[in-house]
This record gives C-alpha cells, structure tokens and sequence, in this order.
C-alpha cells in the first residue's frame, strides 16, 4: 500500500473513532449528555487520539528505520566481493540498487549482481510496507476498541484530551529552548577551537579586525588582528540608525493607523507596509547601495562634508525601512487592543487625542510596542545583505555614520561562504562571533525584559 | 421658565409641550417607535445646558428620542428610570463622549451656556473639561493611583508646580473620601483597588480639574451608605458652583441630594419636575407605576 | 471642604489659555502620524516602481520566425528511422542553423556564420526537438516556426542596448543588427508574451529561464514552515502566557526567545546543516529542511507577536469564562484565542514574510543552487525565489536585469496573495472593547 | 533515506556560470538529469567536497585556484583518495572604470603603490611607510589627477586572492630589496606584498560583480576589479584598463599575455563515477570541444579557453578518469 | 452549632471565638495588623460551605484576615462592609478565582461539603460549576448575547439539543429579568448593552449552569428598584435549592433577602448573624456604628 494511502486511511480511522467515542458516550450516558463527566466531544476526541497517535508514532518510527534495516539485508546478500568494499563505497553500491529499483538507470546499464540486488530490495520493500500497513492498522483500530470499552460516565475524558493538549503545548515550547542550545552547540565547539589559537581578550578587546591578512602573514594573536570591536561598533551603528528610522515611523505609523486613521486607510495601510517586511535583502541592498548611496554623498557633498560611498548612513536608513512594519504591525495590533473605556476616561477629562494617546494608550500597550521593537532592532542585528552590500566590509572603528563600516554578521557570511580553510582561525571567527553576538544580545535581552517589566501598566 | 419661551429648533418637528391633566395621566404602555412628548418643567431660566429634541441612535437603534431638557446652574438633576431607558447614553450626549461610539450618532440641538456643543467649530476639549464625567464602570488608568488623578491637572496645566498638583490630588482624594484608605499607597496601580475605591478614584479623577458641569453616571452604586454619604456632601458642596447632572437607581438618593428629577422611558423623556413633586404628585402614569414600584 | 482649590474662572481661563499650544501639538502629532505613514508607503511605492519599471519588459521576448525543414537525412543517421532515439538526438542545432543560412545566404565566412546563428537562442534547439517529438509527422516538411531570439538580440529590441553605440561597445555586431533590421521589416521578427519565464526552471540563457522552479520551491518550502511555525508558535506562546507559571525559569524562556530573534539568520543555517542534514539525514537543497530552518527563524517573531496579542486580552474575559466553570483550556481556546488571533497573525504575517525573502541560511543547507528541475515535492532539490534572485542578479548576462526584477515582482506577487489572505482573516477577528 | 539519480557539484562562485551552462546542455542533450550545482565559494566547495564518500557529498567540486595540501590531507583523512583534477580554462580579472572617465593604462607597481597598505619608504630604502598616495598623480605622473579609490572583492573571495598575487605581488616585487625578501623571509615578504590597505581607498564591495559594475556608473572616478565576463557584458558601461600595456581582451587573455588571469578547475571524486549516474558523460561533455574550444559555447559565457595542447591533455585525464591529484600540488 | 464542635485546623493559631459581651463593646478601632475575633454564629450545622482561618494577600497586603465563616444549605448570606475591607477577594477564594491573580495567595481551610477546595487533587472546573459567580464589574464576552449565555450550558453538556439549550438560554434571560427587553437581538453583542443589562446579562449566565452556591458580587448595584425586585425574587426562589452569598451596600437589601448578614471592616470579619438580629441588636461596636452610619 503506498505511503501516503496508508497516512490517508490512519487519519480517516482516526477521523472514524472520533465519532466512535462520541457515539459510545452518548450511549453510555443513554443518550443524556448531563449525565457524562465531559462532553460527548471529549470522549470523541480521547479515543481518537488512542487510536491515531500510537500509530502515527510507530508509523514514524518505522520509516526512520526502515531503509536501514532493508539496506543491511541487502548487503548481506552481496557478494563477497562486493561487500568486503570499505563503508562509504557501500553506501554508493545502494544508491545503485536503488537507482535500478525506483527506475532512474535502467537494469540492463549494470552489473547482473545488482540487477539481482534490486531484486531483492524490492521483495523486502514489499514486505516491509505490507508489515507496515498491518501493525498501523491493528494498532489503530487495537487502541481505538480499547479506549472506546473503557468510555464510562465518570471518566474524566476532557481532562485526559487537555493533558495530551498541555503537553502538546510544553513540547512545543521546549522548542525553543532546544533550538537556543542547538545554536550554542552548533558555534561553541569551533568557538572554543578559535579561542585556542586567538586568546579571548584580543578577540573582545581589540581593536583592528582583518581576519584574511593576518592568517597570510602568520600573525596571529600578535597583530591583534582579530579584535572583534569593529565589528561590534559597526553593527550598533548601523542597527542604531535602522532602529531611529524604524521605530518613530513605525510607531507613529501604528498609532495614526490605530487612531486617527478611517477603517478604510488602516485596512489598506497596515498591509501594504507589511510588504516591506517580505522584501528580499538584496532587492533593499541593491536600492542601498545604488540609490540612497549616491544621494546621500550627493547631499554630504553639498554640504562640504566627505561621505564615503558605502556609508553606514546608507545602509541603516535603507535597513530602517525594511524593519518598519516590525514596529508598526505589532503596535497597531496591541494600540487597538486598548480597551475602549480608558481611551473615554481621558477624553472625558478633556484630553486631546494625542495627550490620550502619549500619555494612556501607548503606557498601557508598553510592553506591546517594546516587544516589537525589540523584534525590529533583533532583525536589524541578524541582518546581513544590506550592509555587505551598501556599507561594504571595511571594519573600520567609528561612530561617523558617514564612513563606512561592516557589522558582525556580514563578517560570519563572507567567512562562512567566502573562500574558507580547513580549521584556520579565519573560518572558526565565524562561529566566534556568532558565539558573541548571542551573548550579548541576551545580555541586551535581558536589560530590556528587566525595563519593560518595570515599567509595564496592566489594564483591568 | 415658561413653555413658550422655548426656541423652535427648525428641521425638526415642532416642540409641542402639553402640560397633561393629572386626572387624567398618560397611557402606561408606550410603543417603541412612538414620540412621547415630556411633562413637567422642561425648561429653566438660563441654563446652562439646554437639549432640545436630542435623538441618539446606535445604529438602527434609536436609544434615545427627543428629548428635550434643560440643566440650570447650581442645580441637580437626577435621572432615574429602568435598566436601558438610554440615561447613560444621554448622559454622554452633553460631553460629546458618544462621539467615541463609532456607530452612534446624535441629532438635536444641546447648548451650552447658548453654545452649540455639536457645531463642528467648537473644541472639545475645553468642552470636556468644563463638563466632567463620572462613567458608569469605575475605568482607572492602569496608573498608579496618583498618576490617576494628576492626569487631568498636568495636561490642562492647572497646577504651577509640583506641590500645588500634589494638593489637587490630596484635595480630590479627600473630597471623594478616598484619602485615608489610600494615603499610603498613591503609587500603586490604580486598577489594584476594590470596585468601591476604584469608583471614588474615578470621581476624584473627575473633580480635579474642577469642571463648571459634573456628570456622574451611578457615581455610588459600588459604594457602601458611608462612602455614599461622603459623595453626596459633595455633591451638595459641588452645586453652590457648578451643576450636576447624576444618573441613579436609588430613588432615595435622587431625593435626597437632586433639585429636579427627570425619569426616563424605554429612550423618552416621560416627566421632568421638582424632586420633591415628583416623589409626592407625580403627573405622568408611567413615572407613578415606577416610584411606586408597579413597573416591570 | 477646602478654600484653596483655585476658583472656577480661573480654572478655565487656565486651560483655555494652555489650549492653542495643545491643538498645535495636537495637529503636529496627527501630521507626523500621517507623515510616517505616507512615508513608509512612499518607501513602498518607490521600491515597486523602480522593480515594475526595471522588470516588467522581461515579460516579453522577441522572437525570430525561421523556417524550418525537418530533412529525413537528419533522423537516420543510426541507420533505424523514426524510433525515440533517433528522434532525440537527431541534430536540430544542424537545422536551425541550414535554415538560417538559406535565409542569409550572404553569410559565407565561418566568422559570418558564427554572428548568423548567434541570433537565435539556443532554445530554438530544443523546440525543434519538442516540436518533431510530438509529432514525427513533420520529418521531411518545411514548416514556420517562432523561435526564441537570443539574449543581446532581445536586449537589442527592449533597447536596453544602444545601436547608435560604437560596435566595440555592444554585443551585436553591425552585420547582425543589419540582419535583424531585415527580418523586422519581413515581420520575421517580433516581441511576443515571454511564456517561458512562467513555464520554465532556471537557465543560463536568459531567454530560457523561468521562474517555477524557484516559485514551486518557495512555495513547497513555505508550506513547511506555515505548517509548523504557526502552530508551534501559536502554542508556544498560550503555554508561556497562559498556563505555564511566572518564574525565573519562564522568563528565562522568554528572554532566550526574544534572543533567538537577533540571531543572525546564516547562523539558523548552521544548525539545520549541523541537525538535520548531518544528524538526521534528509538531503541536501531540500525544501523540506529550508522550510525547518525557516520555522526555527521565524518562531519568535511569532511567539513574540503572539504573546503581545495574548497580553492585550483584557483579563476579565478570562475571569468570567473561569467563573462559569470553564476550564483553563476552555478558556484559552473558545475566548482567548480568538481575541488573540489577529495580533498572531500579524506576527506571522511578518514571520512568513521574513522566511519568503530570506536567502543566507539557505546557503548553509544547499538551496543556493542551480536547479533547472522543476522540485515537485519536498525531498526534491530545490531553490527559492529569493535564491533565484540573488543567482541573477549576479549573473554577467545583461538581460538577466529586468529577469531578476520580474522574478521580484513573483516573489511580492505571491508575498501579496500570501498577505492578503491573513489580512482578510485578520480583519475578520478584529473588535475592540 | 534519499536516493540520488543526477550528480551534485559544489564550489566556486566563478566557475558557477561555466558549470552551470555545461549541466544545463547535458542535461537537456543525454537521459541523465541536470546536475545540481550550489555555488559556495572555493574554500566551502572543498569542505563539502572532502568530507567523504556516498551519496551525501557531493561528486564534483569547482574551484577558482588549485587545490591546497590541507585540503588533499582532509580528504584524505575522509577516504576520499583517488580525485581528478580538470583544468577547465582561465579567468581574467580586469580593472575597470566608467566610460565618461578617460581610460589610463596602470603598471602593477602602480597598483601595488596604489593598494598597498604599506610601501617602501623612497626616502629610506628598506624601510616601510604607511601607505601615503592619495591620489594617482601622487604614485605616477603619467596618470590622472584623482583620488585613488578602487571597489574590489572581499579577503574572503577567491578573485581577490587572485588579484594580491597576481598583481599586487608582482608589482611588490619590482623593488629588489622586497624581491630578495622571498628568499630570505617569505612571510614579511607576503605580509608586504599581499596586504591591501585599509584607509578607505580600497572599497571592499562585496562579491556581486554586477553591483561593482553599477557603482562605477555612479561614481566615474572609482575603479572596479571584477571578472571578465562582466567586462564583456558591460562594455557599453565601463572599460578595462590597460595593465602594462596590455588591455584585457579575449586573445590577450588566451594567450596568456594579459598578466592577470588565473586557471580554474574541476576536481571530481573517481569513486563516485559509474555509481552516480552520468559522471563520465558530464566530463565528457564538459571537455567536448563544442563546450570549452574556442569557438564552444563557454565562451560565449566568458571562459577563456586553454591552448588546444592543454585542453587535449584534460580531455585525456577526463576520459582516462586519470587521478592526478600529487602531494606537492600547493 | 456550639463552637466547641469546630474542628481545628493545625498549622494555624487555634480559633478561639469568644462572644464578646454586648455590654462591653469591642474597640472600635482596630490596628491593621491585629487579628480580630468575630463574634456571632459563625458557623452551622451541616454547612454547605465552611472557611476556617482564611488569609489572603495581595503581595504583602494583608487583605482578608484570619476569616472563619459558614455556609449553609439553603442560606442567603449577606456580607456588607465599608469599601475595601475585603468583601470581593473573600468571595472569590470560594471558587478559587483568586487563582487568577498573579500576587494574590490564599491560606487556610475552605470546604465545600466537607471538600476542601484549595487541595491539589481538586479540579477546579466541577468546582466553579457548582460554585457560580457574579463579577463586581459586569464582563460579558464579546460575543452575542446568546452565546453569551450558551457558552456555560454547552462546555458542561447541559443541554441535549439546540432547542433544549435555547430553552436554557431563554429561561436564564427570563429569570434575570432580562428577556422582555432584548428578545428581539439575541445576536447583538454583549457588550453593547447598558450598565444594567450588562449585570443582568452575567447573573443570567451565571445561573444559566445551575450552580449549587451563587456567589454574587453587588449584583444589583446598577439595576432600578424593579430590576432588584426580579434578581431579589429569583434569590428567594434559588435559594429552596442552593446556596446564596451576596455582596451588597444597600442593608435594605441586605435585610429583605439575606437570612444571615456577614459585617466586614479592614479585612477582618467582625460580626456573623441572623438578619434580623444584626440590624436589630448589633453585639459588636463596628457592627452598630456602620448600620447606624457612624463609621467614615
Ligand atoms: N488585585 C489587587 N492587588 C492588590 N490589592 C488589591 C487587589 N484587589 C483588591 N486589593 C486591595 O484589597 C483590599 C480589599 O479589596 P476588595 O476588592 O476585596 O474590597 P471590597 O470589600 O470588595 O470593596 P468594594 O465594596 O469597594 O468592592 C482593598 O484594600 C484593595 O485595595
Ligand atoms: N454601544 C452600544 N451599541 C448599541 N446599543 C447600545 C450601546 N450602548 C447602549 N445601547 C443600547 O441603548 C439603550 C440605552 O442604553 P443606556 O446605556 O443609555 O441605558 P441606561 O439607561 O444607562 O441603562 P442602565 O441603567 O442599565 O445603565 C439600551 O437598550 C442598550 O441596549
Ligand atoms: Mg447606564
Ligand atoms: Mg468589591
Ligand atoms: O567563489 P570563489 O572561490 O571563486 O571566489
């Protein structure tokens, strides 16, 4: 039976014993819903679960495995030798039997061994789906039967379905928290591996970074090469001045739309910034680089004032836009869900609607807007594209928004996918700095969420 | 304060005020769609708030029809009538609140002092903080209680520097009769308070800014006979300055602290007149079956 | 009570006198409001402009009518006729080139020869063979047929290339603009609606590439991660806000989820290459690991969006399901959620906007790639549109310009389609209380 | 577990556009499918490449240098043993500016004076001075009187590897005393020749060539470093400049006369060939004239063409599947 | 229902209920911090509810303090008091609502037929099933007025069919006296009705689930003389059945409906007894200076 029939039928079943549950409590309870613990509903759901989840599991666990297991079989019937070949030749002999089994070369192109192999591995493919097809299905039904007998008016059926619910929602939350150590892992190693050749405090204390010349002049450590200071400087420069752009307009954008605007103008407004958001980077590093670049030298030039051609300026302006609707969606969202009768308790004070807005709404949507911020200013740190391209890749140290300056990530790219070498310090600076970068944004993290706790009015 | 002093609003139909025999009283049941013409004293020498043929609709709903009425200075009129008859809704007409309702809409002339307060060149802000208002749901700012009271003063500049806002604040607290609960505590959130509090919070919010008109809209209906009795002095205190217009349930409050009464119907104006008439004789049938409890 | 209360004209003579400076910054606010706003639309309407202006020509392509004669000789070189084989191999560069020639018989020097069949794409190949695969019928007859003209020839006609320019500076030598100028006045030349940019994979000859393989890998890559971003942070968030308890440890939580939204998102690739190619197996450029990549990338600013929106639910609406009996999930699910759900959609709105444009973590797990395939499911190797993009725009060919500007316009064409439907759900739950 | 029917090929972002066109008409001329080519960069060409045998990793890697001995030892340590090296043709890297400007002809001392981050100090010979020209009169009176500002590729691009040695270090070691350096103590030889200054008049631009190619519009004064391909596409935009004497041109390049061109290359695992479908043919077609020969379609694409003398010896290699990867190839 | 019968609760100082002599008032201040002993009939034979030694605190604010009351079947039981001193937060630890406050902690022993409801094990959907409540500030959801009322009936399955649960929701309306007035837009929002409607809307979903305890928060506090009438008769009614603890500030209504009235002051509960008695023969000082209006 072909997978995805098998997946269709294990929901329909599932589908099928929600009803089953459902019928049996109503028969139960002779069809008076009073006289059940929960509703008709939560038995449905409680038997649907027994006989859709135990099968879904070993569903899945058997496709994890199943090729392996098939595989070993195979090879164990190889000849001598073809099987004494060293592992990772093996794995390519597979990939042929496959080719031949799924038809991408055809039987008559290969060795008779093979051809005899694929055989083989179809036969057991048969097998295994059949075994497959019947353990699912008896299971299912196997555990349907069993929670539907065991359906009686006392049972606590809604708390048993809100458990599987609650734990649904724990392991969904666990997520999170296993992806943080999976990115900690995933840099600390090589991290520490750099720190080994390039002692801590040059990296967070110095200040010149150029990663490629020092490894050509083998001066490591002592030109101090890779201070990572630069790059720190560079991306709160530029993130400081996507983040002045971003969050006036944005909020000022939320709090018009939210406000002052007709239903009509927020219908259409909200949305059509939000298109900012999905712009590609590099859409916003080409207007960076070719249009706001040009203009804003032109205007320094006016001025009198020497601009470099990728300047900060160009790239966290052009970065500001792109993160505006980070601020004005999300404060649009909690401006609107401030409760009506405070707005009428300023108002009926003699509040203009600004006064109302400065000094009742956006205190009580605080935490809100403060998290949309933060989202925008974490976007504007984790952005790459347009600083490569509009501010270039110069870590030089300065705060003149008018030179140009490279930020942290762009340093990870360019070391990750530029010309890379085996374990040079080069390479593992990436992970340094990811390494770095993820502590001190948690660090900022958690001065914001200390800011915003103090600070947070809560309505009602 | 006679009938015909009335000014016709044009566009409208004709006020036509009769003053019906009490031998003879009105009908008792009332059609929705039907305009009920008010009896009583309508109107006052020199109001300060006069409405005339006020029409409110939510919507489709009219909630309130035609309602004629004025406020004098230094008076107290209490609104009575049953739950939905369109008091609160009424009530919110003379600040322009119901500008904030986004379906509702006003028709019908309401001045104050002889101005039009729906004319689109008046402001209203100045509007709102002459004539202050106490909403039904006691609604503190999710700020601490202090900053609850400040607000008003701050953003109309009433206070000079910060002592004199800190005695408007332990001024309104103390006329609400909230200050000796709450003297040790003006920094924590207004919205941590007991219903009761929160309501007297509200009604010293209100009075800090020292408003020419008060509109207090069940001001005592969380608040125990003590505290009730604090808001009536006030109240009392309040009208040799400034009027006020009270909704309320109790009919011995209204009697015991209003000049006029005016009791509402199903979104009419049934009978304006003197408390103590009202009480005693009243004219109309319907207000009759309502205080003497016969309605419901 | 009190006799220093100030007296009532004063009051209001105070406030009026404050007034004209409080409608004055009144005014400035409502503008600045209205200002940002026309801003941000004015970013909006200048990034379209400049993209609907670069990129709408490459909506069309010129086209060159050749005649062709599908000569027998040319399909029994293997000695069998007619079988697949044969008709598949058989040389339909030879033929574009034999009817080129006998339209241009003055080209005779091999250098001639070369600018003569340079007009034609070499996608004119590949239609012959289309054409006699489909219907053998056509060996031995002579037949019109529209082929694709060449990438400089196309730029030529758009004008995106100068003729006026010295020769040294174009492409196109003058004997072949002279040819061109022949056909276009036998009408053998002309633009025509570019359906191969729909219709086609990636190519290296701008006239031949398309933009669905990119389209059906965003799409396949995006379905990934819509199905389990938005659940998973949606339920991330009811559990965090709602049931789990206010302590250290949730804050921890928190704090780490508002962190994982500043990491960078080339440092998302590294995990997903590090977990689920190296650690779990799946393959390499599939959209199945860049749609679990992009829901690791996304899941905070969902989260985030969503735990705004579960805040801004005013708590008595929890206590009056509570207090009629309703249990914890009850109430999350049947009132909560949906006075939530336009904030969550919001996030994941800009979330899914976000993974739609993202192109450095894709790197990592190879999706910046050249796929002519068209991926038709989600273990298939596959590139995404920004991808696509972000290969042209570095690509040297000229006419690949307005080809990445079109394939922009794709990329906020289904950018709006994918928006407008959340927005319309959006709208729906929306109310204030 | 993924099967794989079509060959995988990593590498080099410039050799990307030359691959990908011979995937492309493989693809669409024999039975197998089209290869699938990532582009990413020499070095992390390498890394995947090297990291073992089977279905997992890929079959060919691009790269625009020649392999490294630590690169060899990885693949090594990972039981990838017997690779191929092809050699597919050349790249030059041109220096360019914008049509409105006139062109000057640049010597690679120039450059070297121009770009480096130190010189030799002409007042005290042997010593270092901070790199002080700021404009191109200041290094030679033959050439204009403009600032010196050069948009080029990153450290981390295999381009401007190409361009330190190439002509930065050549022109370094016009100055005899430098020149003796490289004997006597190769690393502050490199330290001096290779390190470009930081001062701003070397403008690290990123990897797009065609974002160079843009800038130099806006700004006539800049020159531009960027691959030949994108010369030939823009020649209505900008020019190349002359690099002692020589302009960078197809034949100048070819014949090897233009002094800054490298080689590229294929390096493929023989393991993998006969087990993933189409290996052999992919090279065949690849080293088949109709693609890499003068008249092929890659140089349509830009790729300058090997002499007919190498291109038969890697045709050869390709077709014998010859492992000629030797331990001394750094 | 002699107090030597109580139980004691280890872990908390023993309970030691004195009557205070009437001749001897209690002091009529009282120190914040100081545990009051209540006098009167505290508790009684088989309570339906029974609280000994109740504490709750807002963070450090000591709220209710040291509270023991009963409960019993068939009994409306008042509970008045100054504003603040409590009232609210000790109804609402009986059905455990004061879980939803973040700061707020609740110890000591509150049984509910002999249950004790604070316990781990106890799950607390049944228990606000069976203990149902009316909120201070009225909070309907926004949603239409039927739902409103059906979300109750349907998560408990009280209803077989559509019809049956239209039944319940009319008949809900009806005993709160709300039907008349909006039968004609059962499918208008909740929130748009008036103050009053609001607070009959959420007593007719509170007793739409057939709670035995009701627990009603000045549940008449916006409602006109009549309105009060109807939800006072529907107690009577209720009240054969179940058990009813009402909040109020009018002793009017405390007096007609409840059978024994609660004085509370300052968190602690001061005096427990018979109706008639506590406005009658108040024992404690408190007690007869707030009935008589002393206390302010
Ligand atoms: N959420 C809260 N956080 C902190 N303190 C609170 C909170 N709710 C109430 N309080 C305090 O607890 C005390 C008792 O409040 P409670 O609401 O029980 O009073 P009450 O007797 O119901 O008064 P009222 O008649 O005014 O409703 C009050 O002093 C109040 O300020
Ligand atoms: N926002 C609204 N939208 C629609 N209808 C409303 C709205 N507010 C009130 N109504 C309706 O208008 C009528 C009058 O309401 P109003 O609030 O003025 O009554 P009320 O006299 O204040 O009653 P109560 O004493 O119960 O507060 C009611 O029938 C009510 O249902
Ligand atoms: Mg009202
Ligand atoms: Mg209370
Ligand atoms: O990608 P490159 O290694 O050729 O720069």
């Amino acid at each position: 039976m072909p997978t995805s029939f098998l997946v269709l039928l294990l929901l329909s079943l599932t589908a099928f014993s929600f009803i089953l549950g459902r019928r049996r409590s109503l028969a139960v309870s002779a069809g008076d819903i009073r006289k059940l613990n929960s509703l008709p509903g939560y038995y449905g759901y409680y038997v649907a679960l027994w006989c859709g989840v135990p099968a879904l599991l070993i569903f899945i666990f058997w496709h994890f495995f199943e090729g392996t297991v098939i595989s070993q079989l195979v090879l164990f019937n190889l000849s001598e030798h073809t099987a004494s070949q060293p592992e990772q030749q093996l794995n390519l002999v597979l990939n042929e039997i496959r080719n031949v089994v799924y038809g991408n070369i055809p039987a008559t192109s290969v060795a008779p061994e093979i051809t005899a192999a694929a055989n083989h591995y179809r036969e057991l493919q048969q097998i295994s789906n059949m075994a497959l097809t019947i353990v699912t299905i008896v299971l299912a039904m196997g555990c349907a039967m069993l929670a539907r007998s065991r359906i009686h008016t006392e049972q606590r059926a809604r708390n048993k379905v809100e458990r599987v619910i609650m734990i649904f929602l724990v392991v969904c939350s666990s997520i999170a928290i296993v992806t943080t150590l999976g990115i900690v892992l995933s840099v600390l190693f090589e991290a520490i591996r750099f720190f080994q050749a390039v002692p801590v405090t040059n990296f967070i204390f110095g200040l010149e970074w150029s990663p490629q010349t020092a490894i050509r002049s083998d001066q490591v450590g002592s030109s101090g090469a890779f201070g990572a200071v630069p790059l720190f400087t560079g991306t709160l420069l530029v993130s400081a001045i996507a983040i002045l752009v971003a969050a006036p307009t944005g909020l000022m954008t939320a709090i018009y739309l939210s406000e002052y605007a007709t239903p009509g103008i927020r219908s259409l407004g909200k949305p059509l910034l939000e298109i900012l958001a999905g712009i590609p980077t590099v859409v916003y590093g080409f207007f960076a680089a070719l249009t706001v670049a040009p203009l804003i030298r032109g205007w320094g030039a006016s001025l009198g004032l020497d601009v470099s051609s990728e300047s900060a300026l160009a790239a966290g302006v052009v970065m500001g836009i792109m993160i505006i609707p980070f601020v004005s969606s999300l404060s649009d969202d909690v401006i609107n869900a401030v409760p009506q009768t405070l707005r009428d308790g300023a108002y009926a004070l003699g509040a203009t609607q600004s006064e109302t807005i400065k000094k009742v709404i956006i205190p009580a949507a605080l935490p809100g807007i403060i998290g949309g911020i933060l989202l925008a200013v974490s976007r504007a740190i984790g952005e790459t594209m347009i600083v490569v391209m509009a501010a270039g890749l110069a870590a030089n140290l300065t705060a003149n928004p008018l030179e140009s300056v490279t930020t942290v990530t762009v340093q990870i790219v360019t070391l990750l996918v530029g010309d890379q070498e085996f374990d040079s310090p080069k390479t593992l600076a990436a992970f340094a700095l990811g390494l770095v970068l993820f502590i001190v944004t948690l660090i900022l993290n958690m001065v914001a969420l200390y800011v915003v706790r103090k600070y947070r009015e809560q309505y009602e | 304060m006679s009938i015909a002093s009335r000014k016709h609003w044009s566009g409208q139909n004709i006020l036509q005020l009769q003053k019906a025999p009490a031998t003879e009283p009105v009908s008792g049941t009332l059609s929705a769609q039907s305009d009920q013409r008010t009896v009583g004293t309508v109107t006052v020498d020199d109001p300060r708030i006069r409405c005339t043929d006020v029409n409110v609709y939510y919507g489709s709903t009219h909630a309130v029809k035609n309602i004629s009425l004025d406020i004098g200075r230094n008076e107290i009129v209490a609104m009575i009538g049953p739950s939905g008859c369109g008091k609160s809704t009424f009530l919110r007409c003379l600040n322009r609140m119901n500008d904030t309702i986004d379906n509702c809409s006003v028709t019908g002339n309401i001045e104050l002092d002889g101005q039009d307060i729906n004319d689109n060149s008046i402001d209203v802000v100045p509007l709102r903080a002459r004539v202050g208002m106490v909403f039904q749901k006691p609604n503190p700012f999710p700020k601490s209680i202090y900053e609850n009271i400040a607000f008003g003063p701050r953003i109309h500049g009433l206070a000079r520097d910060k002592a004199e806002l800190e005695e408007i604040v332990i001024t309104s607290l103390q006329k609400a009769g909230l200050w000796k609960e709450i003297k040790d505590c003006l920094d924590q959130p207004g919205t941590s308070l007991s219903g009761g509090q929160q309501q007297r919070l509200c009604i010293a919010r209100a009075i800090a800014i020292n408003p020419e008109v008060i509109l207090m809209d069940e001001p005592c209906s969380a608040l125990d006979p003590i505290a009730t009795a604090v808001i009536e002095d006030l109240m009392n205190e309040l009208c040799t300055d400034y009027s006020i217009v009270i909704v309320t349930h109790s009919m011995q409050q209204a009697a015991r602290v209003s000049h006029r009464t005016a009791y509402f119907h199903l979104g009419n104006l049934i009978e304006v007149a003197k408390t103590e008439q009202i009480f005693t004789h009243p004219i109309h049938q319907l207000t009759s079956d309502y205080i003497t409890g016969r309605i419901g | 009570m009190n006799k220093r209360m100030p007296a009532r004209p004063k009051t209001i003579d105070r406030i009026n006198q404050g007034l004209a400076k409080r409608h004055a910054s009144e005014k400035l606010f409502h503008r600045m409001g209205l200002l940002s706003l026309l801003f941000g639309i004015t970013c909006v309407a200048i990034l379209f402009s400049s993209i609907i202006s670069k990129g709408y020509t490459a909506f069309q392509q010129t086209f060159i009518q050749i005649e062709v004669h599908f000569d027998e000789q040319y399909f029994t070189v293997s000695g069998k006729d007619n079988d697949t084989e044969a008709l598949s191999t058989a040389d339909y560069g030879g033929m574009v080139k034999q009817s080129l020639r006998s339209q241009f018989p003055e080209a005779a020097s091999r250098q001639e020869k070369r600018l003569l069949y340079d007009l034609v794409s070499i996608g004119a190949t590949y239609q012959l063979r289309n054409m006699v695969m489909q219907d053998p019928a056509l060996i031995g007859q002579t037949t019109p047929v529209w082929v694709p003209a060449n990438d400089d020839v196309d730029m030529l006609i758009k004008g995106h290339m100068k003729r006026e320019a010295p020769e040294a500076e174009r492409r196109l030598r003058d004997q072949q603009i002279v040819w061109l100028d022949q056909l276009i006045a036998q009408e053998q030349l002309s633009l025509k609606l570019n359906t191969a940019f729909f219709t086609n994979g990636d190519s290296r000859e701008p006239e031949l590439a398309g933009i669905r393989g990119a389209l059906m890998g965003s799409i396949l890559t995006l379905m990934v991660t819509l199905l389990l971003s938005f659940p998973i942070g949606v339920a991330t968030a009811v559990y965090l806000e709602e049931f789990a308890p206010k302590n250290k440890w949730t804050d921890f939580i928190e704090v780490n989820i508002n962190n994982l939204a500043a990491v960078p998102s080339i440092v998302y690739g590294l995990l997903g290459l590090a977990v689920f190619i190296n650690f779990i197996g799946f393959p390499r450029s599939a959209p199945l690991v860049g749609g679990l990549v992009l829901t690791l990338m996304t899941l905070p600013t969902i989260i985030i969006a969503s735990r705004a929106a579960l805040k801004s639910v005013p708590p008595s609406i929890r206590e009056a399901a509570l207090g009629i009996g309703a249990s914890k999930m009850q109430t999350v699910f049947f009132h909560v959620l949906p006075l939530a759900f336009p904030g969550m959609l919001t996030g994941t709105i800009i979330g899914m906007a976000q993974a739609l444009g993202e192109t450095a973590p894709l790197l990592m797990i190879g999706m910046v790639a050249f796929i002519v395939d068209i991926p038709s499911g989600i273990f298939d190797p596959a590139t995404v549109l920004p991808v696509q993009i972000f290969l042209w725009a570095d690509s040297p060919e000229r006419a690949f310009v307005e080809r990445t500007s079109a394939a922009i316009m794709v990329l906020l064409g289904f950018l709006i389609i994918m928006n407008a439907i959340a927005v319309m759900l959006r709208k729906k739950f929306e109310r204030r209380w | 577990q993924a099967v794989r029917d079509y060959i995988s090929i990593v590498g080099s972002s410039t050799v990307y556009p030359f691959a990908t066109v011979v995937a492309e008409t493989f693809g669409k001329t024999t039975q197998f499918k089209t290869p699938k080519i990532e582009s990413t960069g020499s070095g992390g060409g390498f890394k995947l490449f090297c990291d073992g045998i089977g279905v997992k990793y890929p079959d060919i890697t691009d790269s625009s240098r020649a392999i490294k001995q630590s690169e060899i030892d990885m693949c090594a340590t990972n039981g990838v043993t017997d690779i191929i090296e092809i050699k597919i043709g050349y790249d030059g890297i041109v220096i360019a500016n914008s049509k409105e400007t006139s062109p000057f002809g640049l010597s690679r001392k120039d450059l070297f004076l121009a770009l480096a981050k130190q010189i030799p100090d002409p007042e005290n010979s042997g010593e270092l001075t901070p790199n002080p020209h700021k404009t191109w009169k200041e290094i030679n009176d033959r050439l204009p009187n403009i600032a010196i500002e050069v948009l080029g590729p990153p450290p981390t691009s295999g381009t401007r590897d190409a361009f330190v040695e190439l002509a930065m270090e050549a022109g370094c070691s016009r100055f005899d005393w430098i020149e003796t350096l490289k004997k006597t103590d190769k690393k502050q030889y490199q330290s001096i020749c290779h390190t470009i200054r930081e001062d701003g008049a070397y403008i690290e631009a990123g990897e797009n060539d065609n974002l160079i190619v843009q800038k130099l519009e806006t700004n006539p004064h800049a020159l531009g470093i960027f691959g030949f391909s994108f010369l030939e596409q823009n020649t209505d935009k900008v020019q190349g400049l002359a690099i002692d004497g020589i302009l960078p041109e197809f034949e100048a390049i070819a014949d090897n006369s233009y002094p800054v061109s490298r080689p590229l290359f294929l390096y493929v695992k023989k393991s993998h060939v006969g087990m993933i479908p189409g290996i052999q043919a992919f090279l065949n077609e690849f080293t088949s004239e109709k693609a890499w020969g003068e008249d092929g379609y890659l140089t349509d694409k830009g790729l300058i063409p090997m002499t007919a003398a190498e291109r038969d010896h890697f045709t050869e290699n390709a077709r014998q599947l010859r492992a000629n990867i030797f331990m001394d190839s750094e």
